[in-house]
């Protein structure tokens, strides 16, 4: 995920570092900036950068406290049930990886010392050596082998199901290298391997609360639904980790987790609510809003198999009709980056810049309407706040809908159960999907003919030929091209509407350094307890 | 020590017509009522802006010409959303705690009267009742006859039918000891001639301002009910929810989520202050 | 104790248990109405059909509720409440730590508003009629009107953020000294004071009001005794039985009613992980939290009988 | 020696819940010598307590002392300040109440509250005033003086608590002490200990009285002078003597001759004797669970047979606790009976009123001593009245205001009254509705459980001349239950004299003064005669008192 700012030009570099000097303050910066319809890129720290002139050196010792957005009882410390970022967050001070991306979103190696294949089809994996486990056990091609087979398991009930079912095969070749076949060539499978579900336990573990892994952290208090602490691994294989212990825990009220922060309880408050911004603002320089686009988004998904979904020109006005900029601007406060109808988001390398984003146009909305003779007639949507900012969405798009004479009936559903009894069952509904490192995932997830996830019931066998032939190709070039191609093709047929990325802030203390954006997700990919530092 | 009228003279000072006797704080909790009543009625005419529309560039904006209430979070007219809320809050809590209170005082009555094992059958349900907390039953509501505004109503009556219910009975056994009520029994009146005009005359009254209390507590409910996507859909919203929706403001003090909280203490404090100075029938009549 | 009270006690164990009983049939059938199980709701957006089965099997959540209830029932009559579907850890454990946080919590509170709320009731009972009483009256429904999140955010707004005297959250298990009980109990002990003080308030004034009008207390009257002796020593002693009443029923929302002040002040209490247990569909934990809420409040009624018995002499 | 208390020109003002200012207390003077005793008397709602409180400067509320000054001991009552009048209530004057059971507070011992006086004015200490109120019970023969102490009011029977809160009101040594109808609520019995109680003590320690009460026999006994009230105006005042020598007021003439025996004019001759109207044979009725032999816990009635000539009346005699009101309950299946037969107009009726049909429920109506809780507060007279008409007669509402009208003349109420509520009529007005209700049924047997001995004796004699003629007209009769025998001998043609739940007696009127069982003997002659020196010189054989009168 570069740096660049699609259209941020030289002068406005020089126009920000004039302000700063200035003294301006931030809120005329962000007003600035919005006036000037700068999509802000992904992961810049913006308000920090002109700031970190000098080398940061690490500093070692104090207790990190952060805050999540969500837990309950089924807060789980088993990579392959994790199922929330506050699960990733533990996973990753508990466990590691055999890879992990970097900022710039190129799987680096972890507990993989060299990754190789020939055909893209088996892959042989080296392990690190002296790497022991928490209980002193050393690392060993069993504990890779366990860790990833556990996952076919269906009473596991692993997250990643669908994605591992592609490793048909695994060798243990010797106490250090692993081989694994696959069922068909992926030149993803790093990548893959970087995703939290994939991290490495010990074999034969089945008492998961432990949390018996190789990471920074050993786990010293667990209680589902209330809170973790972590101490300080001392006999870690990496440098690090900075701070001695770590508590992690949930605050589900945006504003009680924003004033937690404020009042110097926690260091940092993941997942803010756009509204709060200006609240963390007014606080001046004691605290820094870390913003990170990373692909996840909320979108409207219309079935092409029922109606209204079926009729082509109901399809067409929706897609018009949604006014992007107004949803980026009220609903995310500016926190967001206008989506072209594609799952791939502008944070990853094969993101189809030359696709633009449908223009807001009410009037051809109103055409299309007319010829699908929808107009009059309420029509259902399905929203509700286990997809964020769903509702916001909902209520801007059924203002220029009234505006036009179509009547959009939103309806709130409960959060509880949404997932299982509203998403891809009703004909028009919100649905949120969480950021995933390649497009081949998305693509064989969403949007496939056999797909699990296929929100509007989009089949072309065309695209599935494309999906399985740029899996294989090592060509980048090549690979390139054919996504670009898909993602012209989802933006235009099928039947959900993708109005913008949605960019994830957590507010940190000025104190809490080394925090850096990741395209796995906010909270430098949920893995910041092991890189930042505490200033005194 | 009774006073006998026939023989003393006096003079008479204020007995205004219809024989009742009003008092100014009831009048002032009456009116304001009435217009929060006629807000409800007349809304949808009389509003600035449609509910929905995102009007303003800012959001919390503050007080001005063209939004008189400044903007909600999302920068729709905060005026509007608050007349068009009043029709919620108000309808449906009133609805929902007259039906409340009046289930709860008959099935009280009924307990107390009839007594036995009815009325522990009665109590012991109703107690259960009461422990099971209010968002399961309101997630079951949802989940088995999904939303809309009347089961919104019915769920907010169920929920507080058993405290009605403890308190008329509490009242009704008392009464239920006097003599005139043997007098009734032996006559061979019914239970329901017992209930409708021996004992619920003289337990109105304490009722009544039970009632008072218990319609605040359902307006704040309303609002935790519609949070969990039973009834109010949006783009509408009851008082409670504009409170929740806007608590962002809260730190700036924006008019956003002042103003619902201000409504709905005129709401709840003028149906109190209405309920505890009812107009007294004046039965002092030398004539 | 004697035996009428003895009685009592007897009956209302009696009582007890066959509402516990209804409570417990009522969940369940709740339960089993709302859609989706623990697996689907675990598994979430990854919940295709397979998977799902493949969990429920291993969860043994394949047998029909009705099995799973009554070996629940089974289980309880043993003292075993069963492990909880959602992480596999026993329920005791889980509803342990965080009950007494929840009667920590209740127990300030109670010990902070009760004595505020006698005394409110009180005094605007002796002083009935006159302006002090009449604010009394405004204010407590003026407090009760506004909703509890609201005070609660602004409690924390004023004293945590901006003056920056008591922590936003309120951890139960860091407290050493006393000082720091009173900072971490403040502002939840404060909001839910709020809450449920007017009920109280209003029962007080009502039964002092009651009383004040007896001829025992004209009686004392009449013998000289002070306005304030009259309502401590002859009107309160009389009026206990429906104040006490009043008490019991406003306590027992502190035990299932604090959803809100647990969320704000991130208080790890019961009331949180009912909500948890009802949004995983967890069977033996809802029912187990069920029992609490419904042990606590049929315990709070009976204190208050009993202890209106032992002030009354007449029923003593 | 100037007077203990001087009252001049006093006037006190109450305000009805209209607002409207009612005069109660029209301007009166009132005199009193230490050590005198002075009785208000005057039937209720003449004002005698109101003037008797303002003695302590303390009006009932919703009233003021709008005019005129009460001087005690040298201190003007209206113009101290509250905390001065506190100072003297308890200590200068003090006030015995009218129900001492009310007055007790349930919550407290006996004790404390009887020493309460020298703590609020911490006139000895603890120990000192337990002696002194140990001496006092021992004056007032109360029994175990020393125990007493520590009882709860409800462990005690009314007559000691009677006596009781006159220890308290002595206790503090007072200059005045204010009597307000002490013994109405007792029985005839109990109410001669109380009394003799009262005069030794109050004699022994010269204490100036008040004694407030509607029975000129009572107040005959104890007072030195009396003051006639009406209408909170002073009558008649005079000597004892004078007033019951030669009352010049007419209306002292009438609380005078409710007291001469009326003589029962002869009722017609006993024609061929019909069937009875009522036959009840060995009824048993209790409370409390019925044991194995289907006999209930406490049996309240034992084995009582009894009957009632169509036409006739029956009164049933004995004091509180002898099982009549028991009995009545019995007859009317409020409390369905254990045992027995009752037998109605030739029928025979199911034990409880719910296995009556209509017609014998309506033929047998019952009405109740207190109609205060007889007569529904919030419905008015026409209300209550119309409801039987509807229930058993299904009138229509033309006939139904003309029958009410009727009915308010057969009991002498004003036509204007149907719009009032029970609240604001008097005792006596309440009782007359209740009578009328029962009468709206047209019944055949009406059973008076005690009715007039909630009403003092003027009113309760109008009552008695109203059955009395009712009877004449509708030829109805009566079962008359009571502890008032003067109530009893005047209405009815047999009585029946009960203790301890068994029928002692079967007397008709003309043996009424010789009663031969023993324990009617003490109950005939404990009724107090209007010669003053009568409680002085009755003398009643001991053993009898101690046998039968509970103490």
């Amino acid at each position: 995920m570069n740096d660049k700012i699609t259209n941020w030009t030289r002068s406005d570099d020089a126009m920000v570092e004039a302000a700063i000097r200035r003294g301006a303050t931030r809120r005329e910066l962000l007003q600035m900036m919005l006036a000037g319809g700068a999509a802000l890129s992904a992961g810049t720290l913006v308000f920090g950068r002109a700031g970190d002139a000098v080398a940061a050196t690490p500093v070692a010792g104090g207790t990190l406290r952060a805050a999540g957005w969500s837990a309950s009882t089924a807060d789980t410390l088993d990579p392959a049930k994790a199922s929330l970022s506050t699960d990733y967050v533990r996973c990753c001070s508990f466990y590691n990886r055999l890879t992990f991306l970097d900022k710039g979103g190129t799987p680096q190696m972890e507990l993989a010392e060299a990754i190789e294949t020939k055909d893209a089809k088996t892959w042989t994996v080296k392990l690190r050596k002296g790497v022991t486990f928490h209980d002193g056990k050393p690392l060993t091609a069993d504990d890779v082998i366990f860790s990833l087979k556990r996952h076919l398991d269906p009473s596991v009930g692993s997250k990643v199901a669908k994605i591992a079912a592609q490793m048909t095969g695994f060798k243990a070749v010797d106490k250090q290298t692993v081989e694994i076949t696959l069922a068909s060539p992926n030149a993803d499978l790093p990548t893959i391997l970087s995703m939290h579900h994939f991290m490495i336990v010990a074999d034969g573990t089945t008492d998961f609360s432990k949390g018996n892994g190789t990471g920074a952290f050993v786990r010293e208090v667990f209680e589902p639904g209330v809170r973790s602490v972590g101490i300080k691994n001392k006999n870690y294989w990496k440098s690090g980790p900075n701070v001695d212990s770590f508590e992690y825990f949930a605050i589900s009220d945006d504003s009680s987790r924003v004033n937690a922060l404020l009042s110097g309880d926690i260091h940092l408050a993941a997942t803010i609510n756009p509204r709060s911004m200006r609240l963390v603002e007014s606080q001046g320089d004691g605290f820094v809003l870390s913003k990170t686009t990373s692909g996840n988004y909320t979108n409207l998904n219309m079935r092409l198999d029922m109606e209204p979904g079926s009729k082509r020109d109901f399809v067409e006005g929706m897609k018009y009709l949604v006014n992007r900029e107004q949803i980026v601007k009220s609903a995310l406060r500016g926190l967001g980056e206008v989506g072209n109808d594609q799952p791939v988001s502008p944070a990853n390398f094969y993101h189809n810049t030359e696709l633009k984003p449908r223009a807001f146009d009410p009037e051809k909305a109103k055409f299309h309407f007319e010829k699908a003779g929808v107009l009059g007639q309420p029509i259902p949507v399905i929203a509700s706040d286990a997809a964020n900012s769903a509702i916001d969405m909902a209520m801007i798009i059924q203002a220029s809908a009234a505006e036009i004479g179509l009547k959009l009936d939103v309806q709130r559903v409960p959060a509880d159960g949404y997932w299982d009894n509203y998403w891809l069952k009703a004909p028009v509904h919100f649905g949120n999907i969480n950021p995933r490192p390649t497009p081949d995932i998305l693509f064989s997830l969403l949007y496939a003919s056999e797909a699990p996830w296929n929100e509007s019931q989009y089949k072309s066998e065309k695209f599935d030929k494309m999906l399985i032939e740029a899996r294989g190709s090592l060509d980048q070039e090549k690979r390139k091209a054919i996504y670009n191609e898909m993602q012209l093709m989802v933006a235009s047929e099928a039947g959900t509407i993708i109005p913008a990325y949605i960019s994830n802030v957590d507010a940190i203390t000025a104190k809490l350094k080394g925090l850096e954006a990741n395209p796995l997700g906010g909270q430098m990919g949920y893995a910041f307890a092991e890189y930042v530092w505490l200033e005194a | 020590m009774k006073m006998t009228h026939s023989e003393t003279k006096s003079a008479r000072i204020s007995g205004t017509p219809l024989g009742y006797r009003f008092n100014i704080v009831g009048m002032v909790g009456l009116s304001i009522i009435l217009c929060w009543a006629l807000v409800a009625i007349f809304a949808p005419l009389i509003i600035p802006y449609p509910v929905g529309e995102i009007v303003d560039l800012d959001y919390f904006g503050p007080m001005s010409g063209d939004f008189w209430l400044g903007s909600d979070y999302l920068g729709r007219d905060m005026l509007s959303r608050i007349l068009m809320g009043a029709r919620y809050t108000v309808g449906i809590s009133l609805a929902a705690v007259t039906i409340a209170c009046f289930s709860g005082v008959v099935l009280g009555m009924i307990a107390a009267v009839a007594g036995g094992w009815l009325d522990t059958l009665l109590s012991r349900f109703l107690d259960a009742l009461n422990s099971i907390p209010s968002k399961l039953f309101g997630l079951v509501v949802v989940a088995a006859v999904g939303s809309s505004i009347p089961v919104l109503i019915l769920t907010l009556s169920v929920i507080y039918i058993p405290g009605a219910y403890r308190f008329a009975r509490a009242l009704a056994v008392n009464i239920n000891a006097m003599d005139f009520i043997t007098v009734a029994r032996i006559r061979g009146e019914s239970t329901l001639y017992l209930i409708r005009s021996e004992i619920l005359p003289n337990i109105i009254g304490p009722v009544l301002a039970d009632l008072g209390i218990r319609f605040v507590f359902i307006v704040l409910l309303l609002s935790g009910l519609s949070f969990l996507g039973l009834g109010v859909q949006p783009p509408y919203a009851d008082w409670g929810a504009l409170v929740r929706e806007n608590i962002g403001g809260l730190p700036f003090g924006a008019p956003a989520v002042m103003f619902p909280s201000l409504a709905i203490a005129s709401l709840t404090i003028s149906v109190n202050l209405l309920i505890d100075n009812l107009p007294q029938k004046i039965r002092d009549r030398s004539e | 104790m004697n035996n009428r009270v003895l009685s009592l006690v007897l009956s209302r164990l009696l009582i007890a248990v066959i509402t516990l009983v209804i409570v417990s049939v009522a969940v369940f059938f709740a339960t089993t109405l709302l859609p989706g199980d623990t697996a689907s709701i675990l598994l979430g957006q990854a919940a295709t059909p397979e998977a799902v089965e493949g969990l429920r099997k291993a969860m043994h959540l394949d047998e029909p509720a009705i099995f799973r209830f009554l070996r629940w029932i089974v289980g309880l009559l043993q003292g075993d409440l069963g492990t909880s579907y959602a992480n596999e850890m026993p329920v005791a454990d889980l509803i342990g730590g965080r009950f007494v946080n929840t009667l920590q919590l209740a127990g300030v509170t109670a010990l902070f508003s009760v004595p505020i709320a006698l005394t409110l009731g009180i005094t605007s009972a002796m002083l009935r009629g006159s302006p002090y009483d009449r604010i009394v009256t405004v204010l407590t429904i003026g407090v009760i009107s506004v909703p509890e999140f609201m005070i609660a955010t602004s409690a924390v707004l004023v004293f945590a953020v901006y003056l920056k005297w008591l922590p936003a959250l309120s951890f139960a298990n860091e407290v050493t000294s006393m000082t720091d009980l009173l900072r971490v109990y403040a502002m939840p002990v404060i909001t839910l004071t709020f809450v449920i003080s007017a009920q109280m308030i209003r029962m007080t004034r009502a039964a002092v009001i009651e009383t004040l009008n007896t001829p025992y207390v004209e009686m004392a009257l009449l013998k000289g005794a002070s306005r304030s002796r009259m309502v401590f020593r002859h009107a309160l002693p009389n009026a206990l039985g429906p104040i006490v009443n009043a008490v019991a029923l406003s306590l027992s929302y502190l035990l299932g009613g604090v959803i809100i002040v647990e969320t704000i002040f991130n208080y790890p209490g019961i009331a949180k992980l009912m909500v948890d247990a009802v949004s995983t569909r967890d069977l033996p934990l809802i029912q187990s939290c069920a029992m609490v809420f419904c042990l606590g409040y049929l315990l709070l009624i009976t204190t208050a009988d009993i202890i209106a018995i032992l002030s009354n002499p007449r029923l003593r | 020696m100037a007077n203990l208390v001087e009252i001049r020109d006093l006037k006190v003002e109450a305000t009805t819940d209209s607002g409207r200012r009612v005069e109660i207390i029209k301007g009166i003077s009132l005199d009193l010598a230490e050590g005198e005793i002075v009785a208000l008397i005057g039937e209720s709602g003449s004002g005698k307590t109101t003037i008797a409180l303002t003695l302590m400067g303390y009006a009932r509320p919703g009233c003021r002392i709008s005019g005129g000054s009460v001087s005690v001991a040298g201190k003007d009552m209206t113009t101290l300040s509250e905390k001065q009048r506190a100072r003297v209530r308890g200590t200068e004057v003090t006030y015995v109440p009218q129900s001492a059971a009310a007055a007790f507070n349930p919550a407290a011992t006996i004790m404390d509250q009887v020493i309460e006086v020298t703590r609020i004015h911490g006139l000895m200490g603890a120990d000192a005033a337990r002696t002194r109120a140990v001496d006092l019970f021992r004056a007032l023969s109360l029994p175990e003086p020393e125990t007493i102490g520590s009882r709860y009011p409800h462990q005690v029977s009314g007559g000691q608590l009677q006596r009781l809160s006159a220890a308290m009101a002595l206790i503090g040594d007072p200059k005045l002490v204010i009597f307000d109808e002490p013994t109405t609520a007792l029985d005839v019995t109990t109410q001669i200990e109380v009394l003799r109680a009262f005069k030794s003590v109050m004699r022994k320690g010269g204490i100036a009285g008040v004694y407030v009460s509607h029975d000129l026999a009572v107040v005959a006994q104890i007072a030195d002078h009396i003051v006639v009230l009406k209408g909170g105006e002073i009558q008649e005042v005079g000597t004892t003597e004078e007033i019951l020598s030669n009352a010049r007021h007419p209306y002292t003439r009438e609380l005078l001759s409710a007291f001469e025996p009326k003589p029962r004019e002869a009722s017609d001759p006993a024609e061929s004797a019909p069937a009875p109207l009522l036959k009840i044979e060995n009824l048993v009725a209790g409370y409390g669970a019925s044991k194995t032999d289907g006999l209930p816990l406490v049996r309240a009635v034992e084995d009582v047979s009894l009957r009632v000539e169509k036409g006739r009346n029956l009164g049933i005699i004995g004091e509180s606790g002898c099982g009549k009101s028991t009995l009545a309950r019995a007859i009317a299946g409020i409390l369905p009976a254990a045992v027995g037969e009752i037998v109605f107009d030739g029928e025979e009726l199911g034990r409880s009123a719910r296995e009556r049909t209509r017609d014998q429920l309506r033929e047998m109506q019952i009405v109740f001593q207190y109609a205060d809780t007889a007569l529904n507060p919030a419905k008015s007279v026409e209300d209550i009245l119309e409801r039987p008409l509807v229930f058993y007669h299904g009138m229509n509402a033309r006939a139904r205001s003309l029958r009410i009208d009727e009915l308010l003349d057969m009991v002498r109420l004003p036509r204007n009254l149907r719009h009032r509520r029970p609240g604001e009529l008097s005792g006596g007005q309440k009782q007359r509705v209740n009578f009328a209700r029962a009468l709206a049924a047209d019944p055949k047997l009406i059973l008076c459980d005690e009715i007039t001995s909630a009403l003092d004796t003027v009113v309760a004699a109008a009552v008695i001349e109203l059955l009395k003629e009712l009877q004449r007209e509708l030829g109805l009769s009566y079962i008359f239950i009571s502890h008032d025998l003067s109530v009893v001998e005047a209405i009815c043609d047999e009585i029946v004299v009960m203790y301890g739940g068994k029928k002692v007696e079967d007397i008709t009127p003309a043996k009424i003064n010789a009663p031969h069982h023993p324990y009617s003997q003490l109950l005939f002659s404990s009724v107090p005669k209007l010669d003053p020196a009568w409680l002085d010189n009755l003398e009643q054989d001991p053993e009898l008192v101690r046998a039968y009168c509970r103490r």
